[in-house]
């Protein structure tokens, strides 16, 4: 009965390291048009193999098929192609910008635009998403202002934070868009909370939760999950599987399912190409109406790619393969919508040419702006005095002296 | 007036909240149906409805974690952790968020939230149904701490804290539940009935938090207490005969800075007393907090009197608990010191 | 698209209360003998519907039937029944105890015997348990004394823990029994690490951890089901769910799923009828297998019954119907096993009088002898010097101050 | 003699010690393949293979429950918490299952666990990368918290807290990574080869728990500090002119109070300094235990120089944190006090 060979430990390794060729062999990737759309008040038992598939609209030429086709007008998904663009070219100028000492931090969102830019339309106004570092496409496809974004990341006079958060911990209530927290996954449970709040008040709002496929691992994923079934609370837990956790790949998360969205507990749980901007929508949109039509929560594992490093203060290129997000089989989510665009006769090369630089400009035009108000290290700055208010609604005797000593 | 117990009067304080604001929600482990292990939520379910006041998962980073979500929509919710000595699974929730979430946000989402445990020890409990962990709570900013010590003030500062704009942390000493205890564990249980402070109105009325109040006046030395503590205080005093001042503090932070400073400047001693381990504990602040303000009165160092800096035990519940004994002999000796 | 009803809020409720009728239609009970026994190398992907399943031997006329009949031997059953029984008298003698004033609090097993006195059998010299306070069995079926037992409950001068813990926190490296946390949960993930090390030692000892229904919703199940899920620990995970978590009944903590063994992570789960001393043998000895043999982690769900109150600080007349527990379906698993037996014609109604007589007498002997050496209030106690040591390997000078202080 | 930088000294630790003993294992967050992401780890698990030093997932709670266990069974786990700041899921097994496990079992069961994190500011980290927690550690009875300040005390204390009986948490002041710094932020960044205390041996060597060292000797004041705060008091001492005594406290549990009792005895004077929150923070305890056991020496209230009672700021990191100038005042305002 006893083994007589001794136990050995097993670590999951990623399919490749820096030197080797990339492997994504392993990532099996259905036809798109290939998964069925359930009814949004299908018995959970009855679409449990969803969690092992990969919901995807748009093929390899651009053509969108399927029944999970959403119902996009042309114009809307111009405007998505816009969002993502301008996510991009934003990053790239907050990047350099850290590079230039203007700022401290910063973070990309290369390769995963299309996962919050499509979400953030499929949201109602008054709805709540609680999200992470990496879903700026949130607000900018739901126009917050650009300067504002880059005030916060200046910590400057104009920062909307006061200077208190580091850089790309963004927060607008009017946007619908929770204070984000450094601390991994706390957000998950609290927008369970806020959606219980929204039930309990006989409201009609529902909450959007986000977490990474690395931070699934955390407490707080479990907690929200057995609040979010218990009480059939209404929102939707988006689990944004960009392969990667800082140097850690997803296999150390994941555990042995080979997926994130079969996580149990009875919820309802979708997996779609997370860069195809239409299957992105139209799974988002299922699970928002069901939270909406008060049939409790879904989870979804957006399957896509982190192309850029995991913020400035890290290089990818001591963990995984140099040219490893080239190989990655979903491709580019802008351009797969550009293309599909293209094929669908809505868009040119030249139209998207002159889109690009016209996004550029728009958002030259608003870092110009932002640094007016000052860089971290140079200009207007928020004042000592802002140390103290907001610990509290009203400072109290200790704070005050406190501020005292520091003379402001 | 009626007469209340601590659990009587807390139940009252939650009633009365939930009766004037609709956004009051009560909610934790066994803390519906059947109304808490305590019973300090007792009826509130059948009175209020489901969506009201609910049994949660045991999850205490759950609990914390949904009731920051529903404060920052616009709830009020008063959540209950099962005793003090499981919050711990919460406190990456309450440390890290709801402590934070104004100041992070600059004010733009909120977090009016109270955390009501169950606290220290007295009761055979054993290391984790015994511990006070009041210090866990006062170092971090944006978190407001208080502990009452009978029914009276438990109402008052309960509601005061549900209607307070911030995260409160309330800590029930669970001693005193069922009724004053001094630290006499020998004696026959006295109940909250024969107590002045067992008075509690029936309505609404507030205690405010972030003020002390002064339980027995005197010149020889001064006594910093909070919760059990100023029971054991009390019977001290009266059985040393040491004409001591003995300050209820009511709430921890914000603290009463005045009121003990005006005290310790008048006796020149003072005497901090608390259930929980020494080191580290809030008596080291208020230590720290008594002698940089009353320094030039100070005739005697500060002294603390309080739990080891062990685990707390089971059977030796009674070598481990500061009780009347160890704080009269301080009493005694603070006096002679010069 | 936005529903016009109002969202409203949903609480889970148990089928009945107290006043009701005791209601267990909703746990459907397959056939004993009905559920297929795969190999312990499968798949986990082949196996996801026995999490949803209830793996049955013994018949309604205690007949042993199906794949699961263990190998064990008549002598190994009456062994077992005694272990069962013992561990009922010694519940029945403590709990009097308590009331007698003669130590402050106390737990009971009733119902539930056959989980952890089974498992022991199942499980190595070598192994260690990582128990919550309702595994007793685990020390009696081997052989622990249960003087040292009461010794512990009575906090007396030979409490092998000092006084220190509360009644019932049992601990015995030597017995394979971790030391108990009053904290849920804390242990399941320790399980997984004292796996992980064994392991990484390359020994071939193997761990078993311990959690109640409730307290699977506490984040340390999560993280243990993800280390566990990831580095294919060897270790048992066991989730006993007796329906109740004090006054909380087990819908508030299983989420949607109706299952506690469907929790993912690519884990094989089996679910197991907790009543039944050959299913829950046999199902241990699966998954003890599986783990000796590197396969990696099994969770397994023991359906039973908590037929007591939660401890001696709980009533459950006021959160459930008085008679309840007569009502399972399940059973009781001290006659289940006895009328087993008895069909056999290994056993009969005096053999088992007769046993119930020695077992008892048994019993009050070490009670007597634990007694001498003290109860809670009276008699030969712990030290005071005791609260100060064992917090370090060595007293340090801040602790040697504090107990001068009390002249120990 | 090599030098090192403080990085550099942690990980010869870790090397040191795996190579002597088999039962050393190091994982965590990032730490295995990329070698942590301060590069701590960085080459272990090419040395001793992927079963000896690994990649975590991202579960604190998880990081330390496992090592627990491990602990238990017999290993010597050395695991990283990739920033201070984030202990809190951690924080229940730290507190309640690490730090009692020997109590509980009355010593059957131990937990010889090392629990290195990243703490303290100065890297315009923002208030989830710059957190001094260790207040929260010394409250809790039966862990031991070491601070070190340099490349060479940190490689000793290190190799002497995985070779401890006991769970010792490692705060490693992540400023002090690459460089000494004193707090002048604007001046150019020092490297750590200049240093004296970057002369590390290469091989096994421990620096004792529990012992304080005096960096520099004085008369007119004692000043109290760990990690970063040393650099930051030696600076101002200089640049005041006051003959301030220095100690380096390392291990802040247990505390080297004889040291720190002759120092105060002597200057009459104590100024307690460090990065965490005032109030509950660990220089309240230090300010207790200096007027309790030097009373009558102290010609002036103890003072504290600390962060203040706020979450810790981005953009106004230098107006947070407790810097040479902050420090001098006080050394001023001290030495005039009578
Ligand atoms: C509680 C906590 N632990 C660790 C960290 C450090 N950390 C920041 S981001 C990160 C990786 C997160 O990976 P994932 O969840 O996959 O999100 P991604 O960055 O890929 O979007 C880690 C470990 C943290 N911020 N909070
Ligand atoms: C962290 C923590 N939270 C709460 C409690 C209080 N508590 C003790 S037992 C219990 C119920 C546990 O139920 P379950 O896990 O189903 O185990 P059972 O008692 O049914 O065996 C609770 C809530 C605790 N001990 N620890
Ligand atoms: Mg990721
Ligand atoms: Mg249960």
């Amino acid at each position: 009965m006893t083994s007589p060979t001794p136990l050995h430990f097993h670590v999951p390794e990623p399919a490749s390291r820096p030197g080797g060729k990339p492997d994504f062999s392993g990532v099996s990737i259905p036809k798109a048009g290939s998964v069925r759309r359930p009814p949004v008040d299908v018995p959970p038992e009855e679409i449990r193999d969803l969690a092992y598939s990969i919901i995807r609209v748009l093929n390899h030429e651009g053509r969108a098929i399927g029944p999970w086709v959403p119902d996009l007008a042309q114009d809307e998904l111009v405007a998505g192609l816009r969002h993502m663009m301008t996510l991009r070219t934003f990053d790239a100028r907050m990047q350099m910008a850290q590079r230039q000492g203007k700022t401290s931090f910063y973070m990309q969102h290369t390769g995963e635009e299309a996962v919050s830019c499509a979400f953030r339309i499929a949201l109602g106004p008054d709805d709540m998403n609680f999200p992470t570092y990496r879903q700026a496409g949130l607000l900018i496809a739901h126009d917050y202002p650009l300067v504002d974004m880059m005030c916060q990341i200046y910590s400057n006079e104009h920062d909307p934070l006061k200077g208190r958060q580091l850089p790309v911990m963004y927060s607008s209530k009017k946007h619908g868009f929770f204070s984000i927290s450094g601390n991994l996954a706390t957000q998950f449970v609290q927008a369970v909370g806020w959606a219980m709040a929204s039930a309990i008040k006989r409201d009609n709002r529902i909450a959007a939760a986000w977490i990474g496929d690395g931070s699934t691992a955390e407490s707080d994923f479990h907690a929200a999950l057995v609040f979010a079934s218990t009480y059939k609370a209404p929102v939707v837990l988006n689990v944004v599987n960009n392969q990667w956790a800082i140097s850690t790949f997803q296999g150390i998360a994941r555990g042995g399912s080979g997926t994130f969205a079969a996580r149990g507990l009875g919820i309802p749980a979708l997996r779609v190409d997370g860069n195809d901007y239409l299957a992105t929508y139209a799974v988002a949109k299922w699970a928002i109406e069901r939270a909406r039509l008060n049939l409790g929560p879904t989870l979804i594992e957006y399957v896509t790619y982190r192309a850029g490093a995991h913020s400035t203060s890290d290089d990818p290129s001591a963990y995984r393969p140099k040219h490893e997000s080239e190989e990655w089989p979903l491709g580019d989510p802008v351009i797969r919508l550009k293309q599909h665009l293209i094929a669908a006769g809505a868009w040119s090369e030249e139209r998207h040419k002159q889109t690009e630089a016209e996004v550029h400009a728009t958002v030259i035009a608003a870092q110009k702006e932002a640094e007016a108000f000052g860089t971290l290290h140079s200009g207007g700055k928020p004042s000592a005095r802002d140390i103290f208010e907001d610990v509290y609604a009203e400072l109290p005797p200790h704070l005050r002296r406190q501020r005292q000593q520091i003379g402001v | 007036m009626p007469r209340m117990t601590m659990i009587e009067a807390i139940r009252s304080a939650l009633d009365v909240s939930m009766a004037r604001n609709d956004d009051v929600v009560v909610y934790g482990e066994d803390v519906g149906f059947f109304g808490g292990v305590f019973r300090c939520t007792q009826g509130l379910q059948q009175k209020y409805g489901v969506s009201r006041c609910f049994d949660a998962p045991i999850s205490e980073s759950g609990i914390v974690g949904t009731a920051i979500g529903m404060a920052a929509y616009g709830l009020r919710p008063c959540i209950e952790i099962q005793f003090a000595d499981y919050m711990y699974p919460a406190y990456d929730q309450i440390v890290s968020e709801a402590a934070r979430l104004r100041y992070r946000s600059a004010g733009d989402f909120t977090c009016p939230l109270v955390i009501r445990m169950p606290t220290g020890g007295g009761i055979f409990g054993g290391q984790t149904h015994s511990q006070s962990p009041e210090a866990l709570f006062t170092h971090v900013s944006g978190l407001k701490t208080v502990v009452p010590s009978n029914p009276y003030d438990a109402k008052g500062l309960l509601i005061a804290a549900i209607e307070d704009p911030d995260p409160v942390i309330f800590l029930e000493p669970k001693r005193l539940y069922n009724g004053p205890f001094d630290g006499h564990h020998d004696r026959p249980v006295t109940a909250w009935a024969r107590h002045e402070l067992s008075e509690v109105p029936e309505g609404h009325y507030t205690t405010p938090l972030g003020k002390a109040v002064t339980r027995r006046a005197g010149e020889a030395v001064t006594i910093l207490a909070y919760g059990t503590m100023v029971h054991v205080a009390l019977a001290a005093v009266e059985e040393t005969g040491v004409d001591a001042e003995v300050i209820d503090l009511r709430t921890l932070l914000p603290l009463d800075l005045e009121t003990i400073v005006a005290s310790v400047a008048k006796t020149g001693r003072c005497i901090v007393l608390h259930e929980a381990t020494l080191t580290s504990g809030f008596g080291a602040e208020l230590t720290a907090l008594v002698q940089e303000h009353c320094f030039y009165h100070l005739e005697a160092p500060v002294m603390r009197v309080t739990g080891w800096d062990t685990p707390y035990p089971h059977a030796q519940e009674w070598d481990y608990f500061p009780g009347p004994a160890r704080l009269g002999q301080a009493l005694r000796d603070i006096v002679e010191t010069r």
